[in-house]
């Protein structure tokens, strides 16, 4: 029995159209900015330029220089500036190019943003969104395909969002703006051009929920990211072998809402765990400690399997990308394996 | 009074108290020496900053306070002349070695010797300590464990008030020590293309803990990195209380008339160590002993009194009225109330306001 | 049955003599430095002032300011010196005066000392050591008591100690110092004055081997950095009430020596994980998950039970900071209501 | 081939092929246009980097290779010229724009464009690609997809040659951009405080990607950052191949005997778009024009050809010599085998050599 559950936000209003992953963000960048005059946009090469990635395309010329701010290349600064504006009342959206350039704005990140409102006891607090695109796929090797969510999820006063669907990327991104907190907002670099349909209108996707994307009673999949649709295609092969999959997405990696896993766990007995980044220490390591620390493991029927980027750096040749993280046919075989394993 | 300063919260930093009011005169500020009511308020600004350290060593080597303290005396100069030369809704950003600054920007003493001392009616409930002390209602974007941490942040506050057209600076505090480090100049040099309000005020006490100035840059004076950056930079005697205010005023009048930052360096000395583990083996006895002769504090009051402008009485009475006021400080903070581990998750999140979503 | 494993390095020679922690570090930084020219160390105070937490000392009069080098505070660009120096022939160690300062050099850490080698193809190796103190427990707040090792552990390329004891914290460098590859060496604040008796010599001990501190048969406790001499004096505790546990101490994080983990979990049946890091995607939800990825998830009588730091930044006042992290009577509390708990 | 690569790394990095030898008269590196020899040497570096990324465009264009490219053509005098001024031993660190760096510190072609290919033959056993490439034996520290990243890793090689007492110099390459991360300020105040042999070479080309260094900084040129780090900084034509090295000359020569680092500018211009997704909506048609107009081969051929130093056949022998080159060496890369998915894991971790150990 399988239910395919749409992944609805809130409330919708109008008409859903359809466009890709990078320009649901983009809208959601133009409506907060038209919305409110505290919602400002700064990173490297985000003007003229239209971002790295084209996420921010042509909200220069809508909104002008000073609010489509475009900075040196200084990773640091910048997300410090946006700390600074968010203390003083504004609510800045930073992009870093490439996640992995975090690395040079950690102090800020972490030491900063993320422990202000606790350390002043709650007498301030930082609402801004850091944007910046994960993974690998590209051919831009190691220091340019990192997946780092497991970092920004181990640290409290961070908010990490990963959204995995066109649908929901610009409800969740406009969560993520209102939010009084710091938020950490992870966009894959392979959905940038992918298709989907947006609600019209400025609905909220709230933070804080898992999604049930699919059920089956035979296995539990819990993906995030790129793999979230890499297992729904997966668990539709399975399906054509008799298998069916639950395929849960945390969608927002902490605060994590744990339930809808470890429901689907009990009632599928079976899990597997996919995530591109390595596995050692991952944020699927967590998911897999979540299980095993409720009385969902009394359902399970089999080890947890994780299906994860091996422990390496990202190497540059195409086949090695691919071997290095988990393809379709990975997670099919996996599947199968699992289901098929005896109790 | 938590509550108020939580409330007032959801726009902007709260401007609940106005403790801060430097005189003025012709719409800029006075200088300390410029009249009897301004050296006296500067006078005792800088023995509340004396007084209320020396009682924190005191509480520290008698067991009752914990952690780790940075202490500032000898310093006080740099603190209480450039918060003088600030207005009313102007903010800083401060450092570990912060206590000056927020007393200068006129925090109230016995909310800040709670929150040394632990208490849930420290300006930070506790949670924060020496390290990240701040009045937010007085200005003060926060203490900061990290060094140079502040510097990046000052140049973000000092963008939202340009950007909202505010009439409003930017101090931002920091050591010799923090201009080492990349955040200084990733913070300056986006202070410097934005023509940000900010006053870059680096504390020059000779060392980074126990690194010689001397050796950790290649150039005689701080002040000239400010070239790398196409801002002026000056650097003054930090402990004349005068020359510091002299310096910030321009630079606040420059920052504020869209002239852009400016970095100062106060060269100045701490007497104590860096913090409680300091054994002073990088300096001398001697250099200690000249720096103390050059003691910011005595030197403003001969001035003062030198000139006519104070008596005698008027100093002793500063000084003891601050001796009182701090006194009475540490007598409210101790009677205050813990922090509570019961609430320790309260403050991870702020909670969503619904009234204030952007839409 | 309770048998107290000695945690032996490999070889002893000559005499066993009691000292600090910090003395022990020191006197493998002394021999390292004697016994080759390449070795030498640099930070922030590490010279005449000794260091942060005096571990250096007085080395500086011994080796000279060339190579007990003090540096500028500018963690960036000396963990960056240090890639290069150990690019160049010399084995550098580092130190970073706490852990949290690591944010300032991330960059350097993680996309430069982890992934030269492999993004070389193996032509040149990063042979360096950074060593830094983490943990809480001294009153300093958010900003200077964090527990980063799960960061670090994610990281592939990097390895990671966490000695928790005196007699090995010296083989462990030697090893460390030894070893071609970038090391990151965590070192607890609270373990500093420790002490405990080092063998004389030189002796290494090797990384990549889990230690079983203790063995009993009704619980295993995994426990890291200062949690294991607590967790070892709660097993005490507990065996007064007839409570016989394992504790099992993994040293080198990554990489993980998962085999006395396991064995110990199927002996026992039931699982307390103990660390003082936040418990959201830390180190311990990689253990719980590498027990329920085996067969030895089928050996389980009970979830397993984390006792992590809560997920907060670190607070100030002494009573907010012990009630932060997991302490004695905490993991007694949890080892006897694991042990008891209904199968 | 990669096993006496890796054997010869247990000490230090590999100088197994000494393809790197610059001309050298009276001790010192001879400046391009000083003889025959020399200017068709460098004139055919010059040609190898302009044909080897052509190469690379086209494979590009053609689909044959992926990931992303970010071409120097435009900028080969800067490559050329600090090279040249380097000594067999020296070292270099290169950034993401680094085919040149790479090819004028005497790599192999074939290796090189295998490396792009994702061959295992290539340098970097096609693990690193274009923005990790390097010939380690030619004393190339590694290309860098990090701004700035090699900066401070430039400054611990030198540190390194520094403490064993060895002649030996690092020419670290970045852009105008990496000026602005911290990274750059932190190394270079390493190297001026430890007065380190390193040459801090700045390709400006006037963007950081889409920004312009009119707005990116607050000074005209980046060499007025050396005050900040009391060093020498000086602004070439970084078109001029000659001036170039003679700048770089002075500066290694300075760097070998104890005078420590100088910062070194030179003007380019880059006239292939920052990587495969620029669109040039930054920059005007006339600027790209006006630019290739001053193509820093054509000058050096004029020049050399004008003075009669080359005939027009000599130049158009080292053009031709280039393009056979280029040709060969994608033919050989093409018909490498390609990198293993199978022997992924074996370079995460270097084997720890028990010979090698620190007793
Ligand atoms: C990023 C960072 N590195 C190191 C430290 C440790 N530390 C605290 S204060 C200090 C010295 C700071 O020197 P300076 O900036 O001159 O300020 P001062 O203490 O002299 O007032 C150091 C090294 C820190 N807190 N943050
Ligand atoms: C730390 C970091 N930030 C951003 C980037 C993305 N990026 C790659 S090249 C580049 C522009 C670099 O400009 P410059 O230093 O002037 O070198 P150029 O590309 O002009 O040769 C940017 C922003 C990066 N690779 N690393
Ligand atoms: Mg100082
Ligand atoms: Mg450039």
């Amino acid at each position: 029995m399988t239910a395919t559950l749409p992944a609805a936000p809130a409330a919708v209003e109008g008409d859903v159209r359809e466009m890709t992953y990078s320009e649901a963000v983009r809208e959601a960048l133009a409506e907060a900015m038209s919305a409110d005059d505290r919602v400002f946009m700064l990173g490297e090469d985000v003007g003229v330029y239209g971002g790295a990635f084209g996420v921010s395309g042509d909200l220069v010329h809508r909104f002008g220089k000073e609010r489509v701010r475009d900075t040196p290349i200084s990773e640091l600064g910048i997300v410090g500036a946006a700390v600074g504006a968010a203390l003083a009342g504004m609510r800045p959206i930073v992009e870093i190019q490439f996640s992995d350039f975090t690395c040079q704005a950690m102090d800020q990140i972490v030491n900063q943003a993320a422990k202000i409102h606790f350390m002043l006891g709650g007498a301030v607090s930082v609402p801004m969104v850091l944007r910046t695109p994960l993974g690998s796929g590209t051919g831009a090797a190691a220091q340019h395909s990192q997946s780092l969510e497991a970092w920004f999820a181990h640290v409290p006063g961070l908010k990490v969002v990963m959204p995995s669907t066109v649908s929901e990327v610009k409800g969740l991104l406009l969560a993520a703006i209102d939010d009084p907190n710091p938020v950490v907002f992870l966009e894959h670099k392979l959905l940038y051009r992918t298709k989907g349909h947006v609600p019209a209108g400025s609905a909220r996707v709230p933070l804080g929920r898992s999604v049930v994307r699919r059920e089956g009673a035979d296995l539990t999949i819990v993906a995030t990211g790129v793999m979230v649709s890499r297992s729904l295609e997966a668990a539709a092969r399975l399906a054509e072998e008799g298998i069916e999959a639950t395929v849960v997405d945390p969608v927002t990696l902490t605060p994590l809402d744990e339930g809808p896993i470890l429901d689907a766990v009990r009632r599928t007995g079976r899990v597997l765990l996919v995530q591109e980044a390595p596995g050692h220490v991952g944020y699927m390591s967590e998911i897999a400690a979540r299980i095993a620390g409720s009385s969902a493991l009394y359902s399970l029927e089999a080890p947890i399997k994780r299906l994860c980027g091996l422990d390496a750096p990202m190497p540059y040749a195409p086949a090695l990308e691919r071997a290095m993280v988990p393809q379709l046919d990975d997670v099919v075989v996996a599947g199968r394996a699992l289901a098929t394993q005896e109790a | 009074m938590l509550s108020v300063v939580t409330n007032v919260q959801t726009r902007e930093f709260a401007i609940t108290a106005i403790a801060h009011q430097p005189p003025v005169h012709d719409g800029r500020p006075a200088a300390p020496s410029s009249d009897a009511a301004t050296a006296r308020a500067s006078l005792s600004t800088m023995w509340k900053i004396r007084r209320f350290e020396e009682a924190v060593d005191d509480l520290f080597a008698r067991g009752l306070m914990h952690g780790t303290m940075h202490l500032s005396i000898g310093q006080e100069a740099s603190a209480t002349g450039v918060c003088l030369a600030l207005r009313e809704r102007d903010a800083i950003t401060s450092t570990h070695r912060g206590h000056g600054h927020c007393i200068a920007q006129g925090a109230d003493l016995t909310r800040m010797m709670a929150e040394l001392l632990a208490k849930e009616t420290g300006y930070c409930r506790g949670r924060g300590g020496s390290m990240h002390i701040a009045d937010v209602a007085t200005g003060n974007l926060g203490a900061n464990g990290i060094v140079g941490g502040g510097i990046p942040i000052a140049a973000g506050a000092a963008l939202a008030y340009k950007m909202r057209g505010e009439d409003r600076v930017v101090a931002s505090f920091f050591g010799d020590g923090a201009t080492n480090e990349g955040a200084f100049h990733e913070g300056l040099n986006l202070a410097a293309i934005w023509d940000l309000p900010v006053v870059f005020v680096c504390e020059n006490n000779k060392y980074g803990m126990s690194f010689s100035t001397e050796f950790s840059m290649a150039v005689p004076h701080v002040a000239d990195r400010a070239a790398a950056y196409g801002m002026p930079g000056v650097t003054v005697d930090g402990n004349d209380l005068d020359a510091v205010h002299a310096a910030a005023a321009e630079a606040v009048d420059r920052a504020r008339n869209g002239g852009g930052p400016t970095l100062i360096e106060a060269e100045t000395y701490r007497w104590k160590g860096h913090s409680k583990s300091d054994k002073n083996l990088y300096r001398t006895r001697e250099e200690i002993a000249e720096w103390r002769e050059r003691d910011p504090i005595v030197a403003f009051e001969s001035k003062v009194t030198g000139s006519g402008l104070l008596t005698d009485a008027d100093v002793a009475a500063a000084r003891e009225e601050a001796t009182d006021a701090v006194k009475a400080a540490v007598r409210e903070a101790i009677a205050g109330t813990d922090a509570d581990p019961g609430d320790l998750l309260d403050a991870v999140f702020a909670p969503v306001d619904p009234q204030d979503v952007t839409r």
